[in-house]
């Protein structure tokens, strides 16, 4: 795992804000849009005291209407602009989706490739507040299968801050997921402006007997379950691909080739997931020789995400059924 | 100062003797059911913000506390067999269509026999039965919905119609143009219904659009568009019940847009911060309830004894109903996708 | 295959326009709503002359709103009628995600499973017209991955029209799919009405060697290209699931098991695509030790379809793409 | 007959003292200019369509003959230095922003030289060098984009403006509604054009909404809206010469719809069932062209002859043009992956 040189600790919401802060510092081009994000915050509080420093223009409240900020991310960006959407919650992307799916996706190729929509549309996703089926989807399969879009979720503060500079600098459309749980955590972030690559992903945790793919809150979960069966002596590697579009293939196949084993983890809905294309994508490569057990998935159930709390957490992964079904899998085939 | 906080205190405020009449045309059993509803929801809410505070709730909430007048007001109008299709801030719209107030705290509190099994909670209550089509968490997103409701009614040839609630902040939804001009188009049996109560979240509505009155937007589909004072329970039942006339006769939709106010934060997170406290000090003094219970001992419908009688009853109804839904079941995490699809 | 007893051949479109008169005529809770579906008959013709017989108002045009019409369509059914909407290109769904995602597919479950909402999107969707990025997608993994949705595609006359009979009659939202090119596709169809089990799948040709799951036009094309390659003596089975969701495992899994070797293809672009979860499938289930070969998919490729003819066709799979697909996979791993 | 018919014959037409007016204020060679560009657009198209018909076009065409006035007098308001963004019926946009008709054509039979290197096709061409934005195929689906290229000329303290256009059809998606409320509310410098040709594809505008006039929806935002002979280039471009004034000094943006009308199908496979052969006829009666040559003549710009051999050389142009387009290598499909995302 890349370990930050400094012993600064901040949340997720803070790297995501102080990202913003500094690129918009350093790049007058770059500016926030999006439904109070500026006195109020934004829902998640993000972007708060934002519109201070940098002024109504530049943290720009809009109207209720997110078709409408989609597309002013899409034209701002078609002028050389590099905006920076902020929908609600990802549940929205519904109603912004012609704009980024036959727009900022398409008019690159479709102009023939004299033209590119460096846009970022910052996505809070996934479930466990208590906000019921409207209001906590995973939905980055959508874009994930969309040409033209790339898709970032980081798990950590660090990840988080490096890539999102990096997302506002690429010259294309980016959803970059922040998954709500997570605003809260800790970790330890330079001070200083950095990036990450896009499409590298990280070892969040090395190990030798299984392979655990996992992005967002689950891969923190997953590494919480990696500390609970190492000590029934099953020493699991997990990664982190960061990026899911472009995905860093390499990462996959090698680690997969070295343990044999994977457990595919994510709080999306299974059926359609992200890890049906991850299973292919090993399938697909050398690694498939090097599996001892068939690749295993452990992913959101195939429902609406209910209200009730036990039913809620029951809809996604936790870090018990994570130690369950890697368990399991440490067995199957041997 | 947010643009319509003197239109409610000056230029729409009724005619008193237009209120009379109004008065004189309801039953007394009408005028204290309505008020006894209003009493119902915000007693509800104190409630259930208070078993927010001691974190029995989890998820959000958003409460109408000073709005009262609107959907009560609104459904009022209506018969019971017609239906209604609301939003996130919808406790009053459901009371008031005759909810069953133990049924709906167990769905607040998320329990098994709540009205959603506990998988809707706050933002999502439906009453099916009651002809209560439920209410939607995405801003704007009933409206097209609403389009084919108008439609099923006008196709099965029922002389039924729909309310259709929503706020200010979802005018601006594309939503809110597609189905209001599709409605308009077909003279669909719907009153849309503007609760505005002058802020989507932080925007005040002169910040998220340029017209003074959301009721001018009816004028790009041709229908007619009003603008009530919605913390006059009387007046907003007056102007509904006109457009309710207009829709079950088959003339098509209205916009009628209730000015109205909300007293509490949009929801739990929210610091207040886009508006000061004089401008909430302001607006209550138009308390729907206070002022409802001054006219009905004005015009001699109850006496002050009355009215706290109903008062008292509302508020024991309330916590009964919330004790008895605290103590209802959870609902069990087995066989969650079995309940997706129909049979 | 399952196979009509008739001699009477039609195209797909009349099958479809057949399916939507007959259940029209038996049911007066079918209605049908959407763009230029009167006169115009709709874009493709499906509907044409229909309202002759069914007047303007189960016919019904509508103005250029397609959230509106996706509403219509969740409005009538949730009052209990059958609506029918036709999207005029399956890119135009983007602008009825959220009425279809998170009002279509989730009330049922989010009011407590007291209501149900029976409604069709029938959407014409592929590539091959020449029309562009914008109106030659495939969309169907967004639909595969959301809970509350059923989506199918039928590849015959026969099944277009048992299987949009049936698909009118659950009462669930049904997003169904309908090839372009294969309108024009002729086969037998009884003049009798019918239903097809939805989630059963069909083997459209017995074959040893190896398995292709294909779908929609793409399902025509394999087997046009296992004809070719039995001349070569390789002996595929062409398997179709006509539903996408909820999947006929079952088929698959046997089919696998049998020939094991699993070529999966379609049109819709490789990543993310529904291949993956196909593909995840078969690794989790017993097929998995029978597998003599990897899986491989043969998808569109990750580009927005170009409008030019040679490239347009490039993007996706084509006969000749298949034939050179499965003749690899055929000695890979011997 | 389409409601609008009427309008155009009648009340809409120019006072004549007024058309003189705005003859008087634009030079010789600038009325030449819009004359010549409606030339090649009526060519252009003709010879589209041609190619189409002897099978050397793949894909779909939606050809604006009849109504060549809308584009090319709005176009001939703004600077050189000025945006457009443009539909998928757009050939006459794209001309009158002073394309190269060869690389359009080129890019129309899809070749490697064409204008999006044969990827867009008639319903995509850009020319982002000439500040044309393009072409989108999504109705409606431009609309949000101009908010966002508008917030960017307003950001960067240009002078510059963005004229946005769309049809009549589109005015019925959310997306318009979006799009001129923030418009509206920032004061974006865009024009908003309707190319009113009285039909979204089969619907006749008056089925498809209950507004007279399109231009009645700026109401709903609080803007200037006007209906225009969108047959008589000079009443449109004066028209929106007040209305990118209005753009460019900060005022906002206005609604302006051109009431015109398409001779041909709305796209090749349209038999026309949705109107008769007299309506088309009687609108074949205010050809732009001959309107506008008609006009000039009488103006003494331009004599007879002079219109004449404007009008061949335009022909010539165009068929080098497909000439050459005809002869341009084909793009082949190699690493097309590779061009998907920007360096
Ligand atoms: C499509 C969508 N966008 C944004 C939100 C987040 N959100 C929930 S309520 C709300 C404000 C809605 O304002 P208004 O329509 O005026 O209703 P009010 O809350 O004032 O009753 C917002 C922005 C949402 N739920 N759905
Ligand atoms: C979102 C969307 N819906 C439907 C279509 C299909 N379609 C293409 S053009 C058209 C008619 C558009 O009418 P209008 O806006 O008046 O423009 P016109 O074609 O008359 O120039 C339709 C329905 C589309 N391309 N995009
Ligand atoms: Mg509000
Ligand atoms: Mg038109």
């Amino acid at each position: 795992m890349t370990n930050p040189e400094t012993k600064r600790e901040i949340t997720m919401l803070e790297a995501v804000r102080e990202a913003l802060v500094q690129e918009m510092r350093r790049d007058e081009n770059v500016f926030l849009i999006g439904e109070d994000i500026g006195v109020y915050g934004g829902a998640f509080g993000v972007s708060k005291g934002m519109q201070e420093e940098f002024g109504m223009e530049r943290v720009r409240d809009t109207p209720i209407s997110e078709a409408g900020i989609a597309g002013a991310c899409v034209g701002a960006a078609l002028m050389g602009m590099r905006p920076v959407g902020e929908v609600m919650f990802m549940d929205f992307l519904t109603l912004m989706m012609d704009q980024l799916v036959n727009q900022a996706a398409k008019i690159r190729v479709m102009f023939g490739g004299k033209v590119s929509i460096p846009l970022v549309m910052r996505a809070p996703y996934g479930s466990g507040t208590g906000a019921a089926a409207q209001h906590c989807q995973s939905l980055e399969s959508w874009f994930i299968s969309t040409p033209g879009i790339k898709v970032i979720c980081p798990s950590t503060p660090y990840d988080a801050k490096g890539l999102l500079v990096s997302a506002i600098r690429d010259n294309n459309p980016v959803v970059f997921m922040e998954n709500k749980l997570l605003y809260k955590a800790k970790g330890f972030v330079p001070e200083d402006l950095y990036t990450l690559p896009i499409s590298k992903g990280d070892v969040k945790r090395e190990g030798k007997d299984m392979t655990i793919f996992s992005y967002g809150v689950t891969a923190q979960r997953s590494l919480e379950a990696a500390e609970i069966l190492a000590k029934e002596g099953i020493d699991i590697e997990v990664i982190d691909p960061r990026t899911l579009k472009p995905l860093d293939k390499d990462l996959v196949i090698q680690s997969v080739s070295k343990t044999g084993r994977l457990l595919i983890v994510h709080e999306a809905t299974k059926t359609g997931g992200f890890a049906g294309e991850v299973t292919s994508v090993v399938c697909e490569s050398e690694a498939f020789d090097r599996l001892d057990a068939p690749i295993k998935r452990l992913c959101g159930l195939d429902i609406p995400i209910p209200y009730n709390r036990t039913l809620e957490k029951a809809a996604t992964p936790q870090v018990e059924d994570i130690v369950k079904a890697a368990r399991s899998l440490a067995i199957e085939g041997r | 100062m947010p643009v319509h906080t003197k239109d409610v205190s000056n230029e729409l405020q009724l005619d008193p003797k237009i209120r009379k009449q109004i008065v004189q045309r309801l039953s007394k059993e009408k005028l204290q059911k309505m008020l006894e509803q209003m009493f119902l929801t915000r007693f509800f809410e104190e409630n259930a913000e208070a078993l927010y505070m001691r974190g029995l709730v989890h998820g959000t909430m958003h409460l109408s506390i000073g709005m009262e007048a609107s959907p009560i007001g609104s459904i009022a109008a209506i018969r019971d067999d017609d239906y209604i299709l609301h939003h996130h801030r919808g406790h009053g719209h459901t009371i008031a269509k005759g909810a069953d107030i133990t049924l709906m705290m167990g769905e607040f509190i998320g329990k098994e026999p709540g009205y959603c099994r506990g998988r809707g909670g706050s933002m999502h209550i439906a009453d099916i039965a009651g002809r209560n089509l439920g209410a939607t968490g995405i801003v704007g997103g009933g409206l097209p919905t609403a389009v084919g409701i108008g439609l099923a009614l006008q196709m099965k040839k029922t002389d039924n119609i729909l309310l259709c609630f929503f706020g200010d902040g979802a005018t601006n939804e594309g939503s809110f143009h597609e189905a209001l001009n599709m409605a308009a188009l077909w003279k669909l049996p719907i009153v849309f219904i503007c609760d505005n109560n002058q802020y989507g979240m932080s925007m005040a509505v002169e910040r998220a659009m340029t017209v003074h009155h959301i009721s001018q937007r009816a004028a790009a589909y041709n229908i007619p568009g009003v603008t009530v004072d919605g913390n006059d329970v009387l007046a907003v039942y007056d102007k509904v019940s006109e457009a309710a006339m207009r829709a079950r006769s088959g003339e098509g939709p209205t916009l009628v847009e209730n000015l109205t106010y909300r007293w509490r934060g949009h929801s739990k997170s929210d610091r207040n911060l886009y508006r000061t406290q004089e401008e909430i000090e302001e607006w209550k003094q138009f308390d729907p309830i206070i002022r409802y219970t001054g006219w009905l001992q004005e015009y001699k419908v109850l006496s002050e004894d009355e009215i706290d009688s109903i008062e008292q009853s509302a508020k024991e109804s309330i916590n009964k109903a919330t004790e008895t839904a605290l103590a209802f079941p959870e609902p069990t995490p087995e066989n969650l996708e079995a309940e997706v699809f129909a049979p």
